[in-house]
């Protein structure tokens, strides 16, 4: 404890000397999208609704954004792509989203379901 | 005016709010709020971006997602129980496994980030992020840009044929049964006689 | 620079419109229970109004977020447009005559019609 | 250096947030004398006094309401007009926010708009505000596509995104004039989205109130507030994506962009008195059939306009 704290003021005090961002490198901002996917999969697997299920791959998706972005910012030296897979992510988001609300209403009307296992009759 | 630790100060904030608010998402009663701290997630990263000069990405993460989760929140109201947060409750089933599973992807995933050598590039002075994005859509992924048109097409069929309650043949939810009040009991509000009319259409079964 | 110029004027903004409803009502004593009924022209509601509903318009809002991931490839094309020229007519022309297809398919299936 | 691109700004914006407010109470009641409505009171003093009245008024509560989220929501309608705000470029270098993508943050202040009235109305529990509240959603989601089709129109000839660039490509004609049909779709949007006169249907009368219907005392002062905040930095995007913004003869840029915003305010509040309002169900209709094609249009006549030159 007392070792990381003081490996933390090491760094910021260089941070403060150098003039430049220490803790926004692309480790931490892959740290952080690794949390979001991690928090996502919770949710995504534990949920029952499929409204929340929904949820759980729309955070997810959101740290494979951030992760992109990083990159193209930090280690891609900008190329096009890397933002071209950002817009590309979200529009998977947006298809996924207006499809499953779709399925969701369209299974609705003829079972009177939502829950992800009511629909496991289904699978037959 | 130092400008780094004030870059470091913003991030690190706007990574804690990310982070705190998507776990609420799946820890709050109300689903409406739910999607509202979804929302809040998406404008933390959003804002992340922004400090990484993705100017154009991350404001449009500001108006996608604004749009995408006040959708999330109405479909929320429509299908489940409980929208409102008036009475606590747990929607859980396998949260153990689910759980695991969380840990280790964050464990697996940041152990990747930790131990992997990146190139260290960053972008180049002058860079444009936007104009530069416009140039590679119109040449380079053209294909890309254009087969998303199509996909994007298809989808907007999809919806409409699925959820749209009218139609050509008469209303869709002909037929379809709202929820019993009581488990198994009578269904609630239900119309007696069809004020529309079209006996001669029938409803679209899923098998 | 500008960010933190846009953090400040929220951040005024965000704490004035909270500091002017909480000031003034940290003393006040709350409404009583009967006062607090929800305004229903003169009825009293069963319920609470935090319940299911059925929002009528739900497929225009589902075709609304396929055809706004349009927006995103707009805005970077309308900064090259003027630069590409003829290419840029042409390419957006034919994703834009793809989208209306559907757009007009959804008018035709009367996605646009509340109720 | 730090006084001119920082402090000066900030002073300007919140003092336009505060005074354009007042202003646009002010003008409302005036144009309604004009028109015949019965004379209220003293138009210069009666909003400080209604806000007075408002500030010692008991706030109300509902049974079992969304306490934080219905206190937060008029706060962040204000902080949201703030950012709009803050987007106007007022001359060449004073401006607060002079991003790259300051179209694209006015579009996603409309897209967090929609967000934030339908929970103002949400947050209360009660039936009417609720209905305002999902109302509005309809309507904002449709306006919202609109005034992008309109303002990507404006950004053709600037070549960026950038307010200010958007203002110096009016150099020699206004875009008035260049796109004739984009500044009546984007008061129409602008009607919409602080749900003003004919559009006002969140708020509406027939819903006692609407998302406001159980609000009183202090936050519904500053929901007034920001409504009023919201319609001023309207007019502030307006003036600079349509009427040339600074650009002008005579006067200095900052007092032509207070005189054009006063003229967008003054035209926003008349079409209110004047237009009856428009039943919701019909008016989405209308936004998808009748306004996005036009909206279709104004770009396609942008996008030629642009290359011709």
């Amino acid at each position: 404890m007392v070792a990381m704290s003081t490996t933390i003021i090491t760094i910021t005090r260089q941070a403060l000397l150098a003039r430049k961002e220490v803790w926004m490198t692309l480790v931490t901002l892959l740290l952080l999208a690794a949390a979001l996917i991690g928090i996502g999969l919770y949710g995504a697997l534990s949920q029952q609704s499929f409204v929340m299920l929904m949820m759980g791959l729309e955070l997810m998706l959101n740290g494979v954004m951030l992760a992109a972005v990083a990159f193209w910012a930090l280690s891609g030296a900008g190329a096009p792509e890397g933002q071209l897979l950002t817009i590309i992510v979200m529009a998977v988001m947006a298809i996924e989203m207006a499809m499953g609300f779709a399925l969701v209403v369209a299974v609705y009307r003829g079972k009177q379901a939502d829950m992800t296992e009511a629909l496991s009759e289904l699978k037959q | 005016m130092n400008h780094g630790i004030l870059v470091d100060i913003a991030f690190l904030l706007l990574a804690v709010l990310a982070v705190v608010s998507g776990w609420r998402v799946f820890r709050t009663d109300s689903m409406v709020r739910a999607s509202f701290f979804l929302l809040l997630s998406f404008i933390a990263v959003g804002a992340i971006m922004l400090l990484l000069a993705a100017e154009y990405l991350g404001v449009a993460m500001f108006f996608m997602m604004g749009v995408e989760m006040m959708v999330m929140a109405l479909f929320m109201v429509m299908f489940m129980m409980n929208p409102a947060g008036l009475n606590p409750m747990v929607m859980v089933h396998q949260h153990r496994i689910s759980m695991g599973a969380g840990v280790t992807a964050f464990l697996v995933l940041g152990l990747m980030a930790l131990l992997t050598r990146f190139p260290n590039r960053p972008l180049p002075a002058g860079l444009e992020p936007v104009a530069s994005l416009g140039h590679e859509m119109l040449g380079g992924s053209m294909l890309i840009f254009e087969s998303a048109a199509v996909v994007l097409l298809a989808t907007m069929i999809g919806v409409v044929v699925l959820s749209s309650h009218r139609g050509r043949y008469g209303a869709a939810n002909e037929g379809s049964l709202p929820p019993g009040l009581a488990p198994g009991g009578d269904p609630a509000g239900k119309p007696k006689e069809d004020q529309d009319g079209g006996h001669e259409h029938h409803h679209h079964h899923h098998h | 620079m500008e960010l933190l110029t846009l953090f400040i004027i929220l951040l005024f903004a965000l704490g004035a419109g909270w500091l002017v409803q909480w000031l003034p009502q940290r003393h006040s004593s709350m409404p009583t229970y009967p006062q607090r009924a929800p305004f229903l022209g003169g009825g009293s509601p069963d319920t609470h109004a935090w319940n299911r509903y059925h929002v009528r318009y739900y497929p225009m809002t589902l075709l609304l977020i396929a055809f706004e991931m349009e927006m995103m490839f707009m805005y970077p094309w309308a900064v090259v447009y003027v630069e590409e020229g003829l290419k840029a007519v042409m390419e957006m022309g034919m994703f834009l005559a793809i989208l209306s297809v559907g757009i007009v398919y959804a008018w035709r299936e009367g996605v646009f019609k509340w109720q | 250096m730090i006084l001119n691109e920082m402090v000066l700004p900030i002073i300007v914006v919140l003092a336009v947030l505060v005074g354009g407010a007042y202003s646009v109470a002010v003008m409302d009641r005036v144009i309604a004398t004009r028109l015949g409505a019965p004379r209220a009171g003293n138009p210069w003093l009666s909003p400080l006094t209604r806000g007075a009245w408002l500030l010692v008024q008991q706030a109300n509560v509902t049974e079992a309401p969304d306490g934080r989220a219905w206190r937060l929501a008029p706060a962040l309608y204000l902080a949201l007009a703030a950012t709009g705000l803050a987007l106007v470029p007022w001359s060449e270098t004073l401006v607060a926010t002079d991003l790259a993508t300051s179209v694209v943050l006015w579009g996603s202040v409309e897209a967090l708009a929609t967000v934030v009235i339908f929970l103002h109305g949400w947050s209360a529990n009660a039936p009417l505000a609720l209905i305002g509240a999902y109302r509005y959603v309809a309507l904002g989601l449709s306006y919202l596509l609109i005034s992008m089709f309109v303002l990507i129109g404006v950004a053709l000839p600037a070549e960026s995104l950038q307010l200010t660039q958007v203002v110096m490509s009016q150099e020699g004609l206004w875009n008035v004039v260049r796109q004739p049909l984009g500044l009546p779709l984007f008061l129409v949007v602008g009607l919409g989205m602080t749900f003003w006169g004919p559009l006002n249907l969140a708020d509406s009368t027939d819903l006692a109130g609407g998302t406001a219907s159980e609000v009183s005392g202090p936050p519904r002062l500053v929901w007034d507030v920001a409504r009023a905040a919201m319609l001023v930095a309207f007019s502030g995007i307006a003036a600079s994506a349509f009427l040339g913004g600074w650009l002008g003869p005579w006067l200095s840029g900052p007092l032509w962009m207070v005189v054009k915003m006063l003229a967008v305010l003054a035209v926003l509040l008349w079409l209110g008195r004047v237009v009856p309002r428009v039943a919701p169900e019909r008016c989405v209709t209308g936004m998808w059939v009748v306004l996005l094609p036009l909206a279709f249009v104004d770009l396609i006549w942008a996008g030629v306009a642009a290359l011709w030159q």
